[in-house]
């Protein structure tokens, strides 16, 4: 494994450009950078985040469930509010815009912790190399 | 761990140590009896006794359970109230289980202190006093009005241990009225009218529906009949709200007025318009009437008879009745005298010529505070009562009666009491059987007019002082519920208080609670004021209760004066006080409230008022729980009030409660009054919406609409948002702020049917469910529906107007929805759609 | 991966544990046996004299409460059977005494409950559906938590109203 | 565009350091201000124990008033979280720049402000032992709770709120907690070691990063819209004069922003003094949320003429007589003061050196405060005070109790706003590194 640290993004973008210049595999690098240098992500042609699926999984399964709990428990024992239907759909609408939202995003919040492998117990427990800075790895074979 | 899980754990841990405190305890016990109870669990049976919160004696039916009485009801067979009972007579009950109760005789030792003794202690104490010499001294034994064999008992024991027996003391004895009838019919005694055949009937002063003789035949019978009615007053009463007319006089002018109406003394129209202070036309108007009507009645009582010129009046009213050939009946009350009487017996006691003196569910030493400073001089005393009052305090022996129920072996009796006539057989007497009434001849009626002159009335501002709807002379006083439920009109709760004029408010800068002084009855008084619309101006209006501790002056037939010259009112430096009045505003012009123009256009565009929904109807199968309320016949005296307090374990709560608007009764009459300074009164509870606002607010699901139309409220289910009441347009639900601690042995009277509420819960009127559930008990055993009239509600079976009815409203035979249907109906606040199940009648909005 | 599998296999058998321990708490608290002033064997009265529940508990069809039955229906056959055995003598005491017998309430219902024997009786319902196998006991416990979903369960299950005033008071 | 290499190392050090220096030992001040929001705190919760062990009577109560200060500290409290996310989430959606100066202590306002809301629903009520019977959970009595009662949207609304916002708030911490893992030695490394669970920063990470950041904005954008229409909805979902109004959802939105936004004022004028990043938060970033606030107290003050214009306009008599009552009854004062502070004082903020005058900005937030919390109290008392029977009407009572716990939520929000500037960065020092990177790079 080698290491490149830099202190600033200028010289890191272009000791990057250089290390793919020279064909290295942008499979055999990675990079940790301590804010997103967007360049960098392309370079590396990052590929798009699969975040939205688990994203939309989490809203939809809101929204349903939402719908669910609030006919479920309507109808397992019907009781009559002031005239209003025992299914009254505008409240329980509110109910699963609000379960839309929540677990979407905590669905969100746990496809990111899977995604981007966090926690990591590893770096949890031991410091990380060139923490905070601007720094590529290139795997040797 | 999130906030929610730390409260959750903060919340099960500080609730359960609250939470156990919250529950009731729950009998632990399973009792084998040792033979087949009489009635079977949960079974209540009634026992029939008297009333005697006041004079009239109406009678009453003791609903039993489990040996203790729970609530009382009219008894329907008795012909004074027929199956209705006031206000006073709901909260007698709490009489029998008074905290205060004596239970066992007392003795005062040497040291002046009570010491509780046997009764065989006690015998041998009495017989030892009465056998005693007594040389130029004599027994007296001075009682409240008697009736029936307590009456001959007490002759009977006065003759054989030769007793004086003063004349019955009723602080109310009406003596003006006694005097003229003894001169006009020959009778030294009340009389009980008889409206339902008069088509006129014109009241000088009697407050007919409040205190005066028997009000609940008074309201019964004016709720049942056509006739028209004029009510005279100097001040507002409620009975005056009620008439078709009111008519406000000088107080003392109404023998003027009398007098004209009579043809007596030569008084003429223009005479009786000045004094009384009416228009001449109206005056004409009145005697045009007068002369027009087949049937005319005059009373004149009350105030009007308890002034100077009261005697005059009394005799004056008594003639015009002889004059119109009133049918009267008399009342069996020949014995009561008057104050008179006891300023004699005074006399005697400062004079020492009474030995052993006795004193039976009385107590003049309230009435006259001077009594009580000779009280002492009298060798022995013996007070006879329930709990102890100034006089009983001030006496050697006090021997404990029993409650009229108690009597009864269906009631398991409190202590160590006796019935007095079981005492006094003890000491001897017998049974008597009934005296015939004492019939003279009458008076000569002419001599009397020939030598009277009615005296001018004075101008200024003037203090009339009236009984109290609530507590009558005074004698309710040490009953709480009286106090928790307001004065009708004033809707003051916990007094004392006077009722003064807008205007004199003004001049005086007072606003309600700020404290005006006067002396009355050598006393001085700094009492809070009650403002009033419609009270007259100049006139103050104090109940007698309040006076308490003052002589008042006696008329010429010995009773207390009612109408007492205030020049010298002040206004004292002193701060105002909380008074604890429970209305919020007396004008509700406009507002869908009462009834007024907006109903008669509703009734007039019925196209345009139909509420529009998005929701298809309720659909109920076999009951819709419904009420309709006759406003014509509703006079607001609060019977329904104090039945709910009683039928529904509804706390009282006391006067700071009160002052900081958190009273809990579940029906109100609500007092509005227009700029013409009519009232009208508005019995207000639970309206038990088809679509009710509280219901979908609730987020436990405590509250909701139940099959058969009730607004339900689960009690513990309940964890006390609060929603439900803000969203409530009506304001009849009531939020459990504290909890409320009963006192001993109070806590027995408790309904068994309804549960208690704990602090923290909502609870408002629930048509009197559990009757609901016990009627459809008993039509379920016999496969039927529940009948019209089977079922009513507490307040409705209690009215003594008949206003309320209750009932299904599907059963189209139904009393209710006959009422409903009329043509007289609106509901309350009706645009507002919520569908209430409470139709009230009115014709009144069409004037 | 293998210590992940195993912290999962005794997690769950813990939660497990803990629901059976917890479950069993909980039923702890209304099987609890109460001591009665007298042993009285339901066992023997039913099986081996054959009496039926309506005997003694006279008023369990006709009222809210079942009751306990009074004393002088104890002592129509006691005053013959069994008079020297020790329990029975107890009940002799308490009959020429003439003092009731204070039982310990088994089957207890909270303040706000309306709950009325007769229409349950009414509608066919067996007393075991609530009180459990009274013959087989020696001395009576509670054997259904009578808690509100138990009732509520039952009267779906019957059509019996679920209308929350029925038994709410 | 390049012109010339720049050398940004030397910033990013800096503003590392500075912002790192404000989590140094505290001074006595800090302590100072720490006691007495902790005595605040106490003396709310020994209120709350008074209510809860003798009854909701000492909270000054009664029976047309069945809400009072509770509710006003409920909505003021989520009014004021509304603008963090506001400005963390709405300006970052709209690629507002000078959102960077105070989103981290926005956030942070959000939480703690939705953690004290969240109390005063249980504090509110009578039986708060049995608070959990309003969350739906399957339970022996087979009883769920009544999904159309507003009070059970607020449950909804307002625990996603907090899940939600709390999410963005760590979210947006991860990188700075990252280098406060780097940054912080000692025995307090381990707290940020955990927190910062394992952040290295890859490309993989960043993307996955951006994309969550993104959508949490995303969702709490409307969410902070539907939070407040729902509280709204609480009164205007009933039918008491005053309540039951259409307006009330956008009304209230623009009226939490609005106390928002002054609350942002009235925490970050002195911490930026006390923790000495000035240079970071500047005049122009005050000046933008001046005129935020200029903005939405006048959409407030049109929601306040135009109550009286529906309700005048509709004839109604009882909405007329109700904002009769509101102008002019027994709760004016209150009512004019709060015209004063939300609508006339915040108009002077149209004079730019005004605007620029931080003094002056921080008395007006304190003023805007106050006036928020009156808009709450006038709406929620004086409708409940005069409704539609006079027979019932009846104004509520003055009580210790509720002030106590009122200042106690003072205290919390302080505590916790005070713990959060001494253990967290207080500026997202990650963002700003980025912004310098974008302006001086422009990659």
């Amino acid at each position: 494994m080698k290491r490149f640290t830099f202190d600033d993004t200028e010289p890191f973008l272009a000791k990057l450009r250089e290390l793919l210049a020279t064909g290295t595999p942008v499979e055999r690098i990675e990079v940790a950078t301590p804010f997103p240098v967007h360049e960098a992500l392309l370079l590396l042609k990052t590929p798009v985040s699969r975040l939205k699926f688990f994203t939309f999984t989490g809203a939809l399964t809101g929204f349903c469930a939402g719908f669910a709990l609030t006919i479920y428990s309507a109808t397992s024992w019907p009781m009559s509010h002031g005239g209003k239907p025992i299914v009254s759909l505008p409240p329980f609408m509110i109910i699963a815009f609000e379960l839309t939202i929540l677990l979407g995003a905590v669905a969100s919040l746990l496809g990111f912790l899977y995604l981007a492998r966090v926690p990591a117990p590893k770096y949890i427990l031991t410091s990380i190399e060139a923490d905070g800075k601007f720094a590529i790895f290139v795997e040797e074979l | 761990m999130n906030r929610r899980d730390f409260f959750r754990i903060l919340g099960a841990s500080t609730g359960a140590a609250v939470a156990t405190a919250c529950d009731q305890k729950v009998a632990s016990k399973l009792v084998s009896q040792l033979t087949t109870p009489r009635l079977l669990p949960g079974e209540a049976e009634f026992v029939r006794s008297t009333c005697r919160e006041c004079s009239a004696g109406c009678g009453v039916l003791a609903k039993v359970r489990d040996g203790r009485p729970v609530k009382l009801e009219g008894d329907p067979d008795n012909p004074v109230n027929r199956g209705a009972l006031c206000m006073r007579g709901q909260a007698g009950l709490s009489r029998l289980y008074h905290p205060n109760r004596l239970r066992a005789p007392q003795l005062r030792g040497t040291t002046g202190e009570f010491q509780t003794i046997s009764w065989d202690e006690a015998f041998a104490i009495l017989n030892g006093a009465l056998g005693k010499n007594i040389t130029g001294r004599r027994h007296i034994f001075l009682s409240e009005r008697t009736t029936g064999s307590v009456s001959g008992f007490i002759e009977d024991f006065c003759q054989k241990r030769n007793i004086e027996r003063r004349p019955e003391l009723e602080l109310y004895s009406h003596a003006a009225l006694r005097q003229a009838n003894a001169l006009v019919f020959g009778r030294h005694a009340l009389p009980v009218y008889d409206v339902k055949q008069a088509d006129l009937l014109i009241t000088f002063g009697a407050d007919v529906i409040e205190t005066f003789l028997n009000p609940v035949q008074f309201a019964q019978d004016l709720a049942a009949t056509k006739l028209k009615w004029i009510h005279l007053e100097p001040h507002l009463s409620l009975t005056g709200v009620n008439a078709d007319e009111r008519l406000v006089v000088r107080a003392g002018s109404e023998a003027w007025l009398l007098a004209f109406l009579a043809g007596e003394l030569g008084v003429t129209a223009a005479q009786a318009a000045e004094q009384t202070g009416l228009k001449l036309s109206r005056i004409t108007e009145l005697a045009e009437r007068l002369k027009k009507a087949k049937n005319p009645l005059v009373i004149a009582g009350g105030v009007t008879t308890a002034t100077e010129n009261g005697l005059l009046a009394a005799v004056l009213s008594a003639v015009l009745q002889e004059k119109h050939h009133a049918p009267l009946t008399w009342a069996d009350d020949d014995r009561v005298g008057s104050l008179a009487d006891v300023v004699e017996l005074e006399q005697q006691l400062a004079d020492g010529k009474v030995s052993v003196a006795f004193f039976h569910n009385t107590d003049p030493v309230t009435y006259r505070p001077s009594f009580g400073a000779v009280l002492g001089k009298a060798s022995f005393r013996v007070g006879f009562g329930d709990m102890l009052n100034p006089t009983l305090a001030g006496c050697d022996l006090v021997l404990p009666l029993s409650h009229a129920l108690e009597e009864d072996g269906a009631v398991k009796p409190f202590g160590d009491t006796q019935s007095l006539a079981g005492i006094l057989q003890k000491l001897g007497a017998e049974a008597r059987p009934k005296q015939a009434p004492v019939i003279q001849p009458p008076g000569d009626v002419r001599k009397f007019l020939a030598n009277i002159k009615p005296t001018p009335v004075r101008a200024g501002r003037t203090l009339v002082i009236t009984p109290s709807i609530r507590t009558f002379d005074g004698r309710g006083e040490c009953l709480p519920l009286l106090s928790e439920i307001p004065d009708p009109l004033t809707t003051v709760t916990y007094g004392p208080w006077v009722t003064i004029s807008e205007q004199d408010a003004e001049t005086l800068s007072l606003k309600d609670g700020g404290i005006v002084g006067f002396a009355v009855g050598g006393r001085s008084f700094n009492l809070p004021v009650r403002v009033m619309p419609a009270q007259p101006v100049g006139v103050f209006t104090v109940q007698r209760p309040f006076l308490n501790g003052a002589s008042l002056p006696l008329t010429v037939t010995g009773e207390e004066i009612s109408v007492w010259p205030l020049d010298a009112i002040a206004v004292p430096a002193v701060p105002a006080v909380a008074l604890p009045f429970l209305s919020g505003g007396m004008h509700a012009e406009g507002r869908g409230i009462v009834p007024g123009l907006e109903h008669k256009h509703e009734h007039e565009h019925k196209a345009e008022h139909v509420n529009k929904t998005l929701y298809p109807p309720h659909e109920y199968k076999n009951y819709r729980w419904a009420m309709a309320i006759d406003l014509d016949r509703c006079t607001g005296c609060g019977a329904c009030v104090a039945a709910c307090y009683v039928e529904n374990n509804i706390p009282l709560v006391g006067r700071d409660e009160h002052v900081a608007g958190r009273e809990m009764s579940w029906l109100r009459i609500e007092p509005f009054v227009n700029d013409a300074g009519d009232f009208e009164m508005l019995p207000m509870m639970c309206q038990q919406c088809d679509n009710a606002p509280c219901e979908p607010v609730c987020p436990v699901n405590a509250t909701y609409h139940n099959p058969e139309g009730l607004n339900a409220q689960v009690y513990n289910r309940c964890v006390g948002t609060r929603y439900c009441s803000n969203n409530c347009p009506y304001k009849v639900r009531r939020f459990n702020w504290i909890d409320h601690p009963v006192a001993q042995p109070l806590d027995l009277m408790f309904n068994p049917d309804v549960s208690k509420r704990p602090k923290g819960v909502m609870e408002k009127c629930t048509f009197c469910v559990h009757r609901i559930v016990r009627a459809k008990d008993h039509a379920k055993d016999e496969k039927r529906l529940v009948h019209d009239g089977e079922v009513t509600t507490a307040c409705a079976q209690t009215c003594p107007a008949q206003a309320i009815v209750f009932g299904n409203i599907l059963d189209e035979q139904s009393h209710v929805h006959q009422q409903a249907k009329s043509d007289r109906t609106y509901r309350v606040l009706e645009e507002l759609g919520v569908e209430p199940a409470v139709y009230y009648l009115t014709s009144r909005s069409e004037s | 991966m293998k210590k992940l599998l195993f912290a999962a296999v005794t997690g769950y058998f813990a939660l497990a544990g803990l629901l059976v321990f917890g479950l069993h708490f909980h039923y702890g608290v209304f099987t609890k046996r109460l001591l009665q002033p007298i042993h009285f064997p339901h066992a023997t009265h039913i099986n081996k004299v054959g009496l039926a529940c309506t005997k003694c508990h006279i008023t369990v069809t006709n009222s809210p409460a079942a009751s306990a039955p009074p004393l002088a229906v104890c002592m129509e056959c006691h005053t013959k059977v069994k008079t020297e055995s020790p329990e029975i003598k107890i009940l002799t005491e308490h009959w020429t005494k003439q003092e009731p017998i204070e039982w310990s309430k088994i089957h207890q219902l909270p303040w706000h409950v309306r709950f009325t024997h007769k229409r349950h009786i009414a509608a066919g319902v067996d007393c075991t559906v609530c009180h459990g196998e009274v013959n087989t006991m020696t001395q009576v416990h509670q054997v259904r938590s009578l808690e509100m979903g138990w009732c509520v369960s039952c009267h779906r299950e019957n059509n019996a109203p679920t209308d929350c005033w029925t038994c709410h008071k | 565009m390049k012109t010339e290499p720049v050398n940004n190392a030397a910033y990013y050090e800096q503003v590392e350091a500075d912002v790192f220096a404000a989590m140094q030992k505290p001074r006595a001040t800090y302590w100072l201000a720490l006691a007495i929001s902790l005595t605040c705190f106490g003396i709310g919760l020994a209120c709350w124990g008074w209510q809860i062990f003798s009854g909701m009577h000492v909270s000054g109560k009664n029976n047309p008033v069945g809400w009072y200060m509770y509710i006003t500290d409920f909505v003021f409290w989520v009014g004021i979280a509304h603008s963090g996310t506001l400005i963390s989430a709405v300006l970052f959606l709209f690629r507002a720049k000078f959102r960077k100066a105070f989103n981290r202590s926005a956030e942070a306002m959000t939480v703690i402000a939705v953690m004290t809301a969240g109390l005063f629903p249980l504090i509110h009520l009578g039986r708060v032992w049995f608070f959990y019977w309003l969350m739906p959970y399957p339970n022996q009595r087979l009883l769920w709770v009544n999904f159309r009662s507003p009070l059970v949207w607020d449950v909804f609304a307002v625990s996603t709120y907090f899940t939600v916002s709390a999410v963005f708030f760590y979210i947006g911490l991860l990188p700075d907690l990252a280098i406060a893992r780097r940054r912080i030695t000692g025995i307090r490394q381990w707290f940020y070691r955990i927190l910062s669970i394992g952040w290295r920063g890859t490309a993989k990470q960043w993307s996955h990063y951006e994309k969550l950041y993104g959508f949490l904005a995303a969702f709490a954008t409307p969410l902070v819209i539907s939070v407040h229409s729902v509280v709204s909805w609480d009164f205007a979902m009933s039918v008491i004069p005053g309540w039951h109004t259409t307006i009330f959802a956008p009304y209230f939105v623009a009226g939490a922003i609005f106390s928002g936004c002054a609350m942002v004022i009235t925490l970050v004028v002195p911490m930026r003094k006390i923790l000495g990043i000035e240079q970071y938060i500047t005049v122009d970033h005050f000046e933008s949320i001046a005129k935020l606030l200029l903005f939405t107290s006048m959409i407030v003050g049109y929601a306040y003429i135009l109550e009286y214009a529906m309700a005048f306009y509709g004839g109604n008599v009882f909405e007329t007589a109700h904002f009769m009552f509101r102008m002019l009854g027994d709760f004016r004062k209150p009512y004019w003061l709060m015209c004063f502070c939300n609508v006339l004082l915040p108009l002077t903020l149209f004079i730019r050196k005004l605007r620029r005058n931080l003094v002056y900005l921080f008395v007006l937030s304190l003023f805007v405060n106050v006036g928020m919390w009156l808009e709450r109290f006038v709406i929620i008392v004086t409708s409940l005070a005069h409704d539609f029977d006079p027979y019932a009407w009846g104004n509520p009572n003055w009580s210790w109790v509720a002030i106590g716990i009122t200042v106690g939520s003072f205290g919390m929000f302080f505590t916790f706003f005070l713990i959060f500037v001494k253990v967290l960065p207080v500026l997202s020092v990650t963002e700003l590194k980025e912004e310098r990177a974008h302006e001086t790079l422009h990659i």
